[in-house]
């Protein structure tokens, strides 16, 4: 017993226990330059690929939404889990948030993506959700689309056009069309 | 089986030591606990059935959001099944910084379910230092990977982020300062005799019932069960020379000491990684292809156990994950709780198991 | 307004009584609600008191994606706090469902539709900071002549 | 004195438990080794287990298959420890009841594996009754 209370009065007359004691302040509440927050806009262009799209992993959380003045992504708090992936995957840099972008061209890394569309035929009823939801190809030649319903069926036409937005499955009311993902963490070599 | 019982105490789902919903049935005569039941299902969302179909990124997070607490862990165990089935290796570089996040989360871990037993035991002085010891490791998680909770660092072939020199000195000036407060609450925990009194003794499970309900992680090593440390079969552990902590009395007391003992060796395994850290690349890079693969990895609680079947574009097909909270709530319960003297220690002693509930129901 | 009523509403703004209840969340919510009683966030400097006990709660914090267990147990819980009182969503979960919020899975999000959700932090999880700033500018608000907004 | 308030109906969700993959094969190889189906197998743990020991069962069957019954030819056939403590379908006592009866049976001169097949039977009885 007489151990613990020496313990405990030696802990309390600690120079740095007293100190502490008369001149306690609580930690400003700042937060931390290297939290990945919710990402913002640099300002640079979207093109519209879609790569951030693809590797969200919240559903409805981030969205390419066209504006007067060009495309924009567009994030939704809410939904939005904060991980930072839709930065790295950005080729133009149109997003950033903590020190993400900043490591990022420090350490050149990246993500590279294949994309592989696969419809099951016997669950597929026709109904051309995925074609008419499909975001590429909207405008300009008609036949840069990527799936097409033709022949009594969705045709996939042009398969290396697709980004891999998955929007066709998000809008797929039976799981009918499958968009497999692909994607690698990559580093370039320091030149 | 009849049993003569006074009161059934049901404890739970909501109580104020408890941070996540169970429901304990306590089956009393007089103070002493005859048995307990538990009834589980708050927590229940199916993530392994919103798993199935998805591609690593999306599995990834999945798989951390199982358990907030020890969500390291996860992420590391099911990105290295996925690099098991695809036969992707990782960088050197990249297999120390894993070691680094997986010990600091594990120290933050550690200090948390400490904190939770300080808590409960009213012993609130330390439960408050505890607590604000884990906000210096949680920033320094926050310094490598971004965020303080849900990392989401390792991807397969890889990390997502190096480490830079001033954040290894800032990890280190950090870790400096919370082996030298970890020593002196240890010190606390183990001299002070409230504690004692709470403690010594009570809720105890020996090495036998702690094998037949597979007690893993803390739990079992402060049974005397320390071959259960998967560490000792990971190869970057195996590289930095790793022995488990381990006790012998079984109770609340030796539970808590062997979290305080892997806290300083987590912070002395950090300190040989930053120390080793080889130079080169953080990503190798690499496609999930199909296979089938069994993969066992050590969390904070203990053993967790990762089950994956995929298919060639790497989505998951099959998965089936066991937390080692499943073990040691189970083994808590059914044995540590059976014969406490008091309905007061029944709290403690669940807490004391570290148990989380996010986990075991996923 | 009454001398009466300004008083309540001095009191009332500076002694916030909190309770929690994780509906089926991953825990890191949870822990970082735990997080601001840490003497680095120190929430009792505000008068904010966390007693996890509805019955003498003022505020709950929801956390989690509902799942169906907690359905009818967190009416339950809401219909026992007593009034004047108010619900906080932490966390994705609560809001939208997370990650979680997909086909097959067990839960019943948002939050909102079982029980009245005054306020929304979201954030995956929220850090102890953002909690703290949204209970602080909800509380007043909300609690401002209470017994007038009533007739 | 032995009832709860807010009661509810577990079997659902423990139900969800048993059949996920790990419990399934659990629960499909515990069926052949008893000759039932599985769904009585199902019925019983239902009946008998609260929902950490069913989440665990999987970890107990193999802790169980590692450790339980080591020497003993007949208790290993017939699960005596495995039965008992690792998964407690009967209570210690009547399985050691059992299993000494089986082993009296072979003393007195019955062939053994007629003997074990009744004491799989009796095994089986205790279980799913």
């Amino acid at each position: 017993m007489s151990e613990s209370i020496i313990w405990y009065l030696r802990e309390f007359l600690r120079t740095e226990w007293i100190r502490k004691f008369l001149l306690a302040k609580t930690d400003p509440l700042v937060t931390p330059p290297y939290f990945k927050d919710y990402p913002t806009l640099t300002g640079k262009e979207c093109t519209a690929c879609y790569q951030c799209m693809m590797i969200c992993p919240a559903p409805g959380a981030i969205a390419v939404l066209r504006h007067d003045d060009g495309w924009r992504p567009e994030i939704y708090p809410g939904h939005c889990i904060r991980c930072g992936l839709c930065v790295e995957a950005c080729p133009e840099d149109v997003l950033q948030s903590g020190r993400v972008l900043e490591a990022q061209h420090r350490d050149r890394t990246g993500f590279r993506a294949t994309f592989h569309l696969s419809i099951d035929r016997e669950i597929c009823m026709r109904c051309g959700n995925c074609c008419i939801s499909c975001p590429v190809g909207r405008e300009g030649e008609p036949d840069g689309a990527v799936l097409k319903i033709e022949k009594g069926g969705v045709q996939i036409l042009n398969s290396d056009l697709c980004t891999g937005c998955k929007t066709c499955e998000v809008n797929c009311p039976n799981r009918g069309i499958r968009v497999a993902r692909v994607v690698e963490g990559v580093q370039e070599a320091a030149a | 089986m009849k049993k003569t019982v006074d009161v059934s105490i049901p404890i739970g789902p909501m109580h104020p030591c408890w941070k996540e919903p169970i429901r304990l049935k306590c089956e009393t005569i007089g103070e002493r606990v005859l048995r307990t039941e538990v009834e589980l299902g708050y927590m229940k969302k199916g993530i392994e059935r919103i798993m199935r179909g998805r591609p690593w990124q999306e599995v990834m997070f999945l798989a951390e959001r199982i358990c907030g607490i020890c969500s390291v862990i996860h992420n590391m165990v099911f990105i290295e099944a996925m690099e098991g089935i695809s036969g992707i290796a990782v960088p050197p570089r990249a297999a120390y910084l894993r070691v680094v996040v997986n010990e600091l989360d594990r120290m933050e871990s550690h200090i948390l379910a400490n904190f939770s037993y300080c808590y409960t035991i009213e012993h609130e002085t330390l439960a408050m230092y505890l607590l604000n010891v884990r906000e210096i490791v949680l920033d320094q998680l926050e310094r490598i990977t971004g965020s303080r909770i849900n990392t989401a660092y390792m991807i397969p072939g890889g990390v997502r982020f190096d480490i830079t020199e001033e954040d290894a000195a800032a990890l280190l000036a950090g870790l400096a300062r919370v082996e030298e407060d970890v020593e002196r609450y240890t010190r606390m925990f183990a001299t002070s005799y409230l504690i004692a009194l709470r403690s010594r003794g009570v809720g105890t499970m020996t090495r036998e019932k702690a094998i037949e309900a597979h007690a893993v992680g803390p739990t079992g090593r402060a049974s005397n069960v320390p071959e259960c440390d998967l560490r000792l079969q990971h190869p970057t552990y195996q590289k930095l020379g790793f022995t488990p902590v381990c006790r012998t009395e079984g109770d609340n007391f030796a539970r808590n000491m062997v979290r305080f003992d892997e806290v300083m060796q987590s912070i002395s395994l950090i300190r040989q990684c930053i120390g080793q850290l080889p130079e080169g690349p953080i990503r190798g890079g690499g496609a999930c292809t199909a296979g089938e693969i069994t993969y066992q990895g050590e969390a904070p609680r203990g053993e967790l156990t990762y089950y994956i079947k995929s298919d060639e574009y790497g989505r998951i097909i099959d998965i089936t994950v066991r937390t080692p909270s499943i073990m040691n709530i189970e083994a808590c319960t059914h044995h540590m709780i059976n014969d406490v003297t008091s309905v007061a220690d029944v709290t403690s002693t669940f807490i004391s198991s570290d148990p989380c509930v996010a986990c075991t129901e996923r | 307004m009454s001398l009466l009523q300004k008083l309540k509403n001095r009191v009332r703004s500076k002694s916030i009584h909190v309770c929690f209840v994780d509906v089926g969340s991953c825990n890191g919510c949870d822990i970082e609600v735990l997080a601001c009683l840490a003497p680095r966030y120190d929430i009792e400097q505000y008068g904010i008191y966390v007693h996890n006990n509805p019955r003498e709660a003022d505020i709950l914090l929801v956390m989690g994606a509902v799942t169906p267990q907690w359905v009818d147990k967190l009416v339950a819980i809401w219909e026992k706090i007593p009034e004047p009182k108010a619900a906080i969503a932490i966390g994705n979960c609560p809001i939208s469902g997370c990650v979680y919020n997909r086909r097959d899975s067990y839960i019943d999000p948002p939050a909102a539709k079982h029980i009245p959700i005054a306020a929304q932090v979201p954030g995956c999880p929220p850090r102890p900071t953002e909690i703290l700033a949204a209970i602080l500018s909800l509380a007043p608000t909300i609690f401002e002549n209470y017994e007038e907004k009533k007739r | 004195m032995t009832t709860y308030l807010y009661e509810k109906d577990l079997r659902q969700m423990k139900y969800n438990i048993l059949i996920s993959t790990r419990h399934d094969l659990m629960v499909r190889e515990i069926a052949d080794r008893l000759g039932v189906g599985p769904n009585q197998v199902r019925l019983a743990m239902i009946r008998r287990f609260d929902m950490s020991l069913l989440e665990n069962l999987p970890s107990r069957y193999e802790q169980g298959q590692k450790m339980a019954d080591a020497g003993s030819r007949v208790a290993k056939e017939l699960g005596c420890e495995l039965f008992s403590r690792f998964i407690p379908f009967v209570e210690e006592e009547r399985m050691q009841a059992l299993c000494s009866e089986v082993r009296d049976m072979i003393d007195t001169g019955l062939p053994e594996e007629e003997a074990i097949t009744t004491g799989k039977r009796r095994i089986r009885e205790a279980i799913l009754q």
